[in-house]
């Protein structure tokens, strides 16, 4: 088919005509966001840290979920896991905070291998259950860990965090007291896990098996015979996902200070509030848990003194989302304008042969 | 030596025998009809050839190396590229990306050495104002042009049609046999199930019909055709 | 007088703890009234921790960074008041802490639990309640009551307090083979199981007497039917946690009657609040007309966090937090719940600096006549001063 | 007046139109016939009819009533029964499970009952514990048909019964459809075997491309008309 | 001895969380529809039942009685009107629609009961033994697994006996085919929750009074039940009553070892039985 390489002039592109100036938003927005602790209080540093964690295992989540066709209600086990093997870095074997927050993300790609290996043998509902269960069996025997204080729980030695790594440098630098200068790490180093994790979903979409992975979802069974390999594909992504889950989860337990197997486990915490962030902002988008950990954080900032009120109006929204509008906000939003702030799509742009040249195979009519 | 070559292929269903000790060869560039009822088992022969079902027993042979336990993705690499006869597109990929998809992956290539060659096959198929819609969108037809697109876009050696022209009009059916036989002659070998039998016998050379998962006839067109158990258990013309 | 003294208060008002916090608004209520009373000009902000150590760590953050709070106050099971105190440890923000026993508080905030050479102090963190030593004390004083063959059944959760309760250096065992009991412990259980059937056949087949342990109510529940089932009938049954409450009492039916638990406060204390004069009787009373529902012993702990709250504000300049710090470690108040003074009385040495113990006593639940049970205090060995209501007595 | 009739029926699978202004009739007790080529839009006829895809209220008329936009349950309950293409047999049912699953949305009290049925296909009876998919291609398409029956519709709508089954078999089920006619039921066959069609039909209609290009009596149609209708003027 | 009661009693566990588990395989097997509220319908139940016995005075038995139809109708409108509405190809729309239902269970609980742990009170019964030669059995639990049986069993009566049955079945199948045989699924797929709910109210009977139960302790019986039906095999109800029986005595046989394998014992047979068997012990030849 050689010769219908020569003449023809295609492009390809997935730029729409606003992505270049979201771009440059975000990257404002993303300067922006560093520099905030400069000139907002520490309660908003706070918030913003909350926000960009959450993000982070939404974006996991959707990752699975929404672009994987993987519905985990396990991601607990990873969130946990790797906040354990944070504590075990620190506590017991004397790492900086920093460091064993790297170590708690490889943990968690390491949990991951067998995880996969057994999930990734059932289907649909069964791997969402069996998801669930491991993550029971890794709380239930992080449980029997005595040396981390077993089901009591036990807390970072005081100081280890103020010693960490750049702590001292930017109280110094700002003139800030110890503690405070521990949230503001935290929280760049939060940032920096929401921007990289953004990245590398939006670098993996717009490759080669971004469109591999669209495709499994969309039809495995076609995808494999056009050769795409589903499980390597969902394996990947279940590996990354697991990856980027420990790093935020220990990053959380690095600010928290203190871990129980029931707190670090927590399926509400960690993936239920989770999920409501995908649906409530959009799933299969960058842009929708976006969106969600925003409107959940409304929300939560509104609703919280209301107790039970809280959760149980989260729960009627996002019943209520996914059953009139399953794309959710983002996608009501993207429908109306067609707005895309990661735009993934192909497009193919160009003129096709004259019509001379394509004689010899359309034949004539 | 033969591009495909099937020796002793069974398969059941439980009780049900899809396929019987089917054993036929196929030459590098012939071009292969293969006719038979309705559950015949012609559907199910492809799968087998392509991997998406696993044989219980017999061989099959591609390009002479034994694929009988070859996964479908390894089988597509190798060069066997196939359409499924109820369309099976990628449907919130577009047009395009279906191809792309299918033209980086089959052939081990990036997206950008392909893209040019799937823009082509789009071309070529009367997709190309689709390219940029999302295949989910299209009609019927548009997914059995899709299914023959995406099967280019592997760049395959071998070719397995599964009635993709029933319900086409008699121009769109006489185009789609000028496409095929185009591909054809770029030595593309073609296995095509069809029950449009005259576009069918405008481009095979040779004919198998099958029956209960048994090979019940094999040879050229005309011969097929004027065998009694064609014109009774397929045709249905009183003998 | 300017601005308000901020007062930040973290307890579990939702959530399978609430029944610790049902007392909370009624309290608070209360510390308001009495300190407006008194001229003094206070705000307290209020934080659900929802029984959930994740949220209580996250809310005590946003009293310290948000409110910024000038005292963090937190009561309730160390699933509580373990995350707020490590919080306000890290901030070095001062916190007091009750309702907790303090080993699981203590301990359960060190980062390697199971080594005492590593434990240190807290500098800004205190905590009063007592300890498993005066559970034990209490205990072993009612079995001591009645004749039994010492051999003592454990039932300890792989919890906060189960690891305490059950553990080989400051809990329950080096203590009972001290006094003489065996102690039959077949190892830590999860919560919220639904068959204690292998504990069972082995106090059983010991033939323990007595069955101790802290447990959640719903297990106690599982665990006592459980037993009747099997035939297994010790004749004392003393167990924390679990019928703290006359609700987790009353829901045994008839065989609750003569249980047996630990009691920090009742309305028969002989103490009052230095806050508003009134004694241990008259709170209990005043939260049964406002409420409508029975005295509880948390109770008594929430309004003595509030005096003790008042007692250091009045002795440091509030904005300070090394003075109030200092000030907390200095106290030395008669509250609702007894005195209170971080004097390190009756502590090892590594917990003085940072925990202050109140009196403990035992008591039984006895069935009234015409449905209900009332919570008697059958033993003061411990606190002569608190008087005793009857005298322990064998289950039936 | 018809039983039942279509008005200028027209059918669409999204935006794809399958159909285009579709006249048919059926008079009580009649059988017809429709043909015509793969795609022709035969069984998307039925399908309308039957309530599967919902049309204009006003297209389909029933006895009197307007059955358009009814669902497939409530055309049941009116009296038209279908046996589907491709036998659609229920695979965790056993034969005679299939069969008394036809009797759920039953209508009166016909003449259909198992042991009708049973009669009506002596074969089923003896295969009537084992799962409905065990069976052959035909004796599948015997409890499919028996399905249909058991509701004693007043129209039985058969989509493709001898699809891909050998001569012998097509023989014996057509050998059925004189007996389900003496029950006074009215019949529409889609088949593909235009001599077997012409054989049991009172009338038949010919489509293409979801039209009706030929209608008329077996007498009266001959075999190049048919020829011409079923594969349009360019045919080979 | 104390082996044979170990899984004796085991096994009795294994009858409540077959319990528990029943419903949950109805629903699942004729609609694939995994429904994480499941948990706290039982609970709401128990609190119904427990209404009805504070209010009314009633036994409790006579109060689940009482119970049933409330819950089927419950159950049938909650498919009918919300649940229907979920069910297609994709799992995620049921699974997200009923974690959020879970949360507004929970904690429309929470706000109407509030947190306390309570009770339904069976009296003398919660106690009572049956004693065979040297073990001894709660009648509770020997009640429990019988129940367990009998649900069982009508299930298999109903499925395999009924035109419902049938009807379910075939709605399972194929249910635009079983539109053209007069089955609307929609009332098929409510009936079939309904009388999931029958289930749940016996389950939440033996939950209420076998212990302390709160508005939020749901989920945590979910899993058990969840691990029982894929144990069984999807669609299969002696397979759940194998699959509670098989987790109730791992938990039993790990707690006899040593307590704190319990749970994870359970969690672990059903690691290695998926490990085995992908599709459960029973799976349907068709799916
Ligand atoms: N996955 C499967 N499980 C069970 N039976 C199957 C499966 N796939 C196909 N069959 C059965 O195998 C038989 C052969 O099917 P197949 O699709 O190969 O027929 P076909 O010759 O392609 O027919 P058509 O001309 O209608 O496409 C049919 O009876 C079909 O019902
Ligand atoms: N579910 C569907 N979605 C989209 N298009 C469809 C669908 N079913 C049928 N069609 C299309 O509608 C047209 C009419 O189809 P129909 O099945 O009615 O034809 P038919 O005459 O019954 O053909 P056959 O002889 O193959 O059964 C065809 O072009 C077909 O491709
Ligand atoms: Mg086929
Ligand atoms: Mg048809």
């Amino acid at each position: 088919m050689s010769d219908h390489l020569s003449a023809s002039s295609w492009t390809v592109s997935t730029r729409t005509r606003g992505s270049a100036v979201s771009m440059l938003a975000i990257l404002a927005l993303v300067a922006l966001a560093f520099a905030a602790p400069l000139f907002v209080s520490r309660s908003v540093v706070q918030d913003l840290f909350f926000i960009l964690t959450m993000l982070v295992l939404a974006q996991c989540w959707n990752l699975l979920a929404g672009y994987a066709g993987l519905v985990s209600v396990g991601q607990q086990a990873f969130v946990g896991f790797g906040a354990y093997a944070m504590f075990a870095g620190v506590s017991l074997l004397g790492m900086d905070p920093m460091a064993a927050i790297v170590l708690g993300g490889l943990a968690a790609l390491a949990l991951s291998v067998p995880t996969a290996f057994f999930v990734f043998r059932l289907q649909g509902a069964y791997f969402a259950i069996g998801t669930w269960v491991i993550a029971e069996i890794v709380r239930l025997s992080l449980a029997q860990w005595k040396a981390l204080g077993g089901g009591t729980g036990t807390s970072l030695p005081s100081g280890a965090t103020r010693d960490m790594v750049g702590v001292r440098f930017v109280a110094d630098l700002l003139g800030v007291r110890g503690p405070q200068a521990t949230d503001i790490v935290c929280y760049w180093l939060a940032l920096l896990l929401a921007v990289v994790t953004i990245g590398s979903i939006y670098k993996l979409l717009r490759s080669k098996q971004g469109l591999g992975l669209a495709a499994v979802r969309d039809n495995r069974e076609a995808a494999r015979s056009v050769g795409v390999d589903p499980t390597w594909t969902k394996s990947f992504v279940y590996l990354v996902a697991a990856f980027a889950t420990g790093l935020a989860g220990a990053l959380i337990y690095v600010q928290k200070a203190r871990i129980s197997p029931d707190a670090a486990f927590s399926v509400p915490d960690w993936t239920a509030y989770v999920i409501f962030i995908v649906v409530i902002g959009g799933i299969g988008t960058i842009e929708g848990p976006i969106v969600g950990v925003i409107v959940f954080y409304i929300l939560q900032n509104m609703l919280a003194d209301y107790g039970s009120w809280y959760l149980l109006i989260l729960g009627l929204i996002g019943i209520l989302i996914m059953l009139f509008a399953p794309r959710g906000l983002w996608g009501l939003f993207a429908d109306r304008t067609g707005a895309q702030l990661f735009p993934v799509r192909r497009i193919l742009a160009g003129q096709p042969k004259p019509p001379a040249q394509t004689q010899d195979i359309r034949g004539s009519d | 030596m033969p591009i495909l070559a099937l020796d002793q292929v069974s398969k059941s269903f439980g009780a049900l025998k899809v396929a019987d000790t089917i054993s036929f060869a196929l030459e590098k560039g012939e071009a292969l009809g293969v006719i038979g009822p309705n559950g015949a088992g012609k559907s199910t022969l492809f799968n087998l050839i392509t991997g998406n079902i696993r044989v219980d027993a017999g061989t099959i042979r591609f390009d002479g190396e034994d694929v009988t336990r070859q996964p479908p993705m390894a089988r597509c690499l190798a060069g066997v590229g196939r359409t499924f006869q109820i369309p099976q597109p990628f449907e919130k990929l577009t047009v395009f990306e279906n191809l792309l998809v299918a033209g980086a992956f089959g052939s081990r290539k990036t997206e950008k050495e392909v893209g040019d060659r799937c823009a082509d096959i789009l071309v070529e198929t009367g997709l190309y104002p689709k390219a940029n819609q999302p295949a989910g969108s299209l009609g019927l037809l548009q997914r059995k042009r899709l299914e023959l697109a995406r099967a280019l876009a592997t760049d395959p050696k071998i070719l397995l049609l599964d009635e993709i022209a029933g319900g086409l009009t008699e121009g769109e059916c006489q185009e789609l046999v000028e496409t095929i036989r185009a591909i054809h002659r770029r030595g593309v070998s073609i296995i095509w199930v069809e029950h449009v039998l005259h576009a069918l016998n405008s481009v095979v050379s040779r004919l198998v019909v099958l029956h209960f998962g048994r090979v019940i006839g094999d040879g050229d067109p005309e011969t097929i055709m004027a065998s009694r158990d064609v014109r009774e258990i397929y045709l249905g013309i009183d003998v | 007088q300017g601005a308000p003294i901020k007062l930040g208060y973290v307890s579990p008002q939702t959530g399978p703890l609430a029944a610790f916090a049902e007392a909370d608004k009624f309290i608070i209520d209360g510390f308001m009234a009495a300190t407006k009373a008194a001229g003094l000009n206070y705000e307290v902000v209020v934080k659900d921790s929802q029984s959930n150590p994740n949220r209580a760590a996250e809310v005590a953050k946003e009293l310290i960074v948000s409110d910024e709070v000038n005292l963090v106050l937190v009561a309730s099971t160390p699933e509580t008041t373990n995350p707020v105190a490590t919080t306000c440890e890290a901030e070095e923000v001062p916190c007091i802490s009750t309702a907790a026993p303090w080993q699981p508080w203590f301990i359960g905030q060190q980062a390697n639990p199971g080594d005492p050479a590593s434990w240190k102090p807290f500098n800004s963190v205190f905590h009063f309640f007592w300890g498993l030593e005066d559970v034990i004390a209490v205990y072993t004083n009612m079995w001591g009551q009645l004749e039994t063959n010492k051999k003592v059944g454990g039932l300890f959760p792989n919890d906060g307090d189960g690891n305490a309760w059950g553990d080989k250096a400051v809990g329950f065992p080096p203590v009972l083979e001290k006094l003489g009991y065996s102690l039959n412990d077949p190892g830590r259980y999860q919560n919220l199981t639904d068959d204690f059937s292998a504990q069972i056949n082995a106090f059983k087949s010991d033939g323990s007497d007595v069955i101790t342990g802290v447990m959640i109510p719903p297990d106690f529940t599982t665990f006592w039917n459980q037993a009747q089932q099997q035939g297994f009938k010790p004749k004392v049954a003393s167990i924390g946690k679990a019928i703290l409450f006359p609700q987790a009492v009353e829901a045994l039916g008839k065989n609750g009657h003569n249980l047996s638990c630990e009691v920090w406060w009742s309305a028969n204390h002989p103490f009052k609040s230095s806050l508003t004069g009134q004694s241990a009787g008259e709170l209990a009373e005043g939260f049964t007309k406002a409420t409508g529902r029975p005295w509880t012993q948390p109770i008594g702990f929430v309004h003595a966090l509030f005096e003790v709250a008042v007692d250091v504000m009045k002795r440091a300049d509030p904005t300070d937090s090394e003075a109030v710090i200092a000030a907390i470690a200095a106290s030395n108040i008669e509250t609702i719940v007894g005195k209170v003074a971080w004097d390190g009385a009756n502590l090892p040495p590594f917990a003085g600096k940072n925990v202050a113990k109140t009196p403990l006593v035992g008591g039984q639940w006895r069935l009234r006549e015409g449905g209900g049970y009332d919570l008697v205090i059958v033993d003061n060995q411990t606190a002569p001063n608190i008087p005793t209501g009857g005298k322990m007595e064998a289950i039936g | 007046m018809a039983l039942l009739e279509t008005h200028g029926l027209t059918a669409f699978y999204g935006d794809f139109q399958a159909l285009f202004g579709v006249d048919i009739a059926l008079d009580e007790g009649e059988t017809v016939a429709v043909i015509g080529a793969n795609g022709a839009g035969k069984s998307t006829l039925l399908r309308s009819i039957s309530g599967l895809i919902r049309t204009m209220p006003g297209q389909i008329r029933f006895d009197g009533r307007e059955i358009g936009a009814l669902a497939a349950p409530d055309v049941l309950q009116l009296g038209i029964a279908m046996v589907p293409e491709g036998r659609r047999l229920f695979p965790s049912l056993s034969v005679e499970e299939n069969l008394l699953i036809g009797r759920y949305g039953r209508v009166g009290n016909g003449a259909w009952s198992l042991d009708g049925i049973y009669d009506l296909f002596p074969v089923l009876k003896e295969r009537r514990h084992q799962p409905g998919t065990a069976l052959s291609g035909g004796q599948q398409q015997m409890v499919a048909i028996g399905r249909g029956l058991m509701s004693n519709p007043r129209v039985l709508l058969c989509d493709e019964v001898s699809l891909g089954l050998a001569p012998v078999v097509v023989r014996d089920i057509y050998a059925a459809f004189p007996k389900i006619r003496a029950t006074g039921a009215s019949i529409v066959i889609i088949e593909q075997d235009i001599g077997q069609a012409l054989k049991v039909a009172d009338r038949v209609y010919c489509m293409m491309e979801g039209r009706v290009t030929l209608s008329g009596t077996p007498a009266t149609l001959s075999r190049e008309d048919i020829h011409a209708a079923y594969f349009g003027a360019h045919a080979r | 001895m104390s082996w044979l009661d170990t899984i004796l009693q085991g096994i009795l566990l294994g009858g409540l969380y077959a319990l528990f588990a029943a419903g949950l395989a109805l629903v699942f097997g004729i609609m694939r529809l995994v429904n994480l509220a499941h948990g706290d319908l039982i609970v709401l139940a128990a609190f119904l039942i427990l209404v009805l016995v504070s209010a009314l005075g009633l036994n409790p038995f006579i109060a689940a009685a009482v119970a049933l139809p409330v819950m089927f109708a419950l159950g049938w409108a909650l498919q009918f009107l919300v649940l229907n509405r979920t069910l297609g190809k994709d799992i995620l729309p049921p699974l997200l629609v009923t974690f959020g239902l879970s949360v507004v269970i929970q904690n429309g609980l929470l706000e109407g009961f509030s947190a306390d742990s309570r009770r339904i009170s069976a009296g003398a019964l919660e106690t009572a033994s049956i004693q065979i030669g040297p073990i001894s059995i709660g009648t509770m639990p020997l009640l429990t697994f019988l129940s367990a049986v009998a649900v069982i069993v009508a299930l298999n009566l109903v499925f395999y006996r009924t035109s419902l049955g049938r009807a379910f079945r075939a709605t399972s199948d194929d249910s635009a085919t079983a539109g053209l045989m007069g089955i609307r699924a929609e009332r098929i797929f409510a009936t079939a929750t309904g009388l999931a709910m029958m289930v749940v109210t016996i389950a939440a009977l033996y939950l209420g009074t076998r212990a302390n139960f709160d508005p939020t302790m749901g989920p945590a019986r979910l899993i058990y039940a969840f691990e029982a039906v894929i144990i069984g095999g999807l669609g299969s109800f002696w397979g759940t009553l194998a699959g509670g029986i098989i987790i109730g005595v791992a938990q039993t046989v790990g707690a006899a070892i040593n307590p704190e394998w319990q749970i994870l014992a359970g969690h672990i047979a059903f690691l290695l039985v998926l490990l085995v068997r992908p599709r459960g012990l029973f799976p349907r030849a068709v799916d």
